[in-house]
């Protein structure tokens, strides 16, 4: 199983990672990475958040980000799902679920998609504070996630 | 034609989130596209000069200055993403 | 949040996530790893596995693992459960659940507490296969992944 | 009077979840209780005698063979652990 949903509802965590165990009795290991909108960033008090994408690229960026971790570890399925549109606080943002025979894999390919979901889909946050609205930086730390990568 | 797209901060400072541009020689690259787009002067100038990281993706796949485009291409524009 | 049950009773994922996240919106990342029961292992088809365990020494080395992953990663919340007694193929065996402010924490914290735990919590498993009973023996992947931690 | 349990295979090979020994000198470290445990013959001998591993806790928390015992104290046996 590999599927990608970019929607404007609420995720429902539980109902994707029944999905993805089914009845797959080799499944021994489930990574699940779960985003969730914080109420202070860059030490300012959020109130709530609109998601920008870019419909269309998005989807086959992420294919791509799947399609590599499948690629590199022995996966039995991958599950992106990401929010888009208006959030506040304690909403889930993003979830990714690895499943594999074994944890270290499903573990490494659930925070490489996410390093690269980070650097590489094509989403823009805007903030709503109390001095106003600003769009998120990248963070540098993000960036530096992703290098890790690049040469194992 | 070629279909250029905004995102973010930048369909916010450039008052557009696309448009559509006859394709010449001149946009013949990313770079080319570039230059023909700044010299229409604010608020293209300042969004797009290189000061700010601006990211592009051609036909919806990540692109660079040197990418070439061809009449027909989807082309978009964007800050660093932050997704997640 | 620091809490550790040992339970005959079916895990169930949803609430316990649930229960992490709660409404503390500094919580930015949530990583679940859930550990389950594989049909095939060694070899040979799994029909079911007794799961026996060291009452009261178990929920103190899971306190010892919990406390070293809070003073190595700034975490918010450490939830683990684990499941003893009879299981089939499919069944949840362990959940740990880590959440921080940032990714990179809660991944990390997660993968180490289940490489202790693997290595130094008292659980014992015996496999009903079709040739008869047998007890689990210990991974030599699971020995190596506990000692990637001992030195950084 | 120490308090001394078997878990796993261990249990199954000996028989027995555990048993009450009067404390003694010889048994003032985990190697003098191994020892002495041995020495009672088969299954002890095949079953603590070090050929498959062994491992103990006093009180609890894992502990080797030289870790010193005192009267009262809890000593489990057990071998390599697979639990997760």
């Amino acid at each position: 199983m590999k599927a990608i949903t970019v929607q404007s509802e609420p995720l429902d965590i539980a109902a994707e990672q029944n999905a993805v165990r089914g009845s797959d009795a080799g499944i021994g290991a489930l990574v699940s990475f779960v985003g969730l909108m914080r109420d202070i960033n860059d030490g300012a008090k959020v109130y709530r958040m609109t998601l920008e994408h870019y419909a269309g690229m998005t989807e086959k960026a992420l294919a791509v980000i799947v399609d590599e971790a499948c690629e590199r570890w022995p996966l039995a399925a991958v599950r992106i799902v990401h929010r888009v549109g208006e959030m506040q606080p304690t909403d889930p943002i993003v979830l990714v679920i690895v499943a594999s025979a074994h944890r270290s894999a499903a573990f490494a390919a659930c925070e490489f998609i996410m390093d690269y979901l980070k650097n590489r889909a094509p989403f823009w946050k805007k903030e709503y504070t109390a001095e106003g609205e600003r769009w998120v930086e990248q963070r540098a730390s993000d960036r530096d996630a992703e290098g890790r990568w690049i040469n194992r | 034609m070629m279909q250029i797209i905004y995102f973010g901060r930048l369909r916010e400072q450039l008052q557009s989130s696309g448009e559509k541009l006859e394709y010449s020689a001149k946009s013949g690259s990313v770079r080319g596209l570039l230059e023909q787009l700044c010299q229409r002067g604010e608020p293209w100038a300042s969004a797009l000069d290189g000061r700010a990281t601006v990211l592009v993706a051609v036909n919806q796949e990540m692109a660079g200055a040197e990418t070439a485009l061809a009449d027909g291409d989807e082309v978009a524009f964007f800050p660093p993403v932050t997704g997640g």
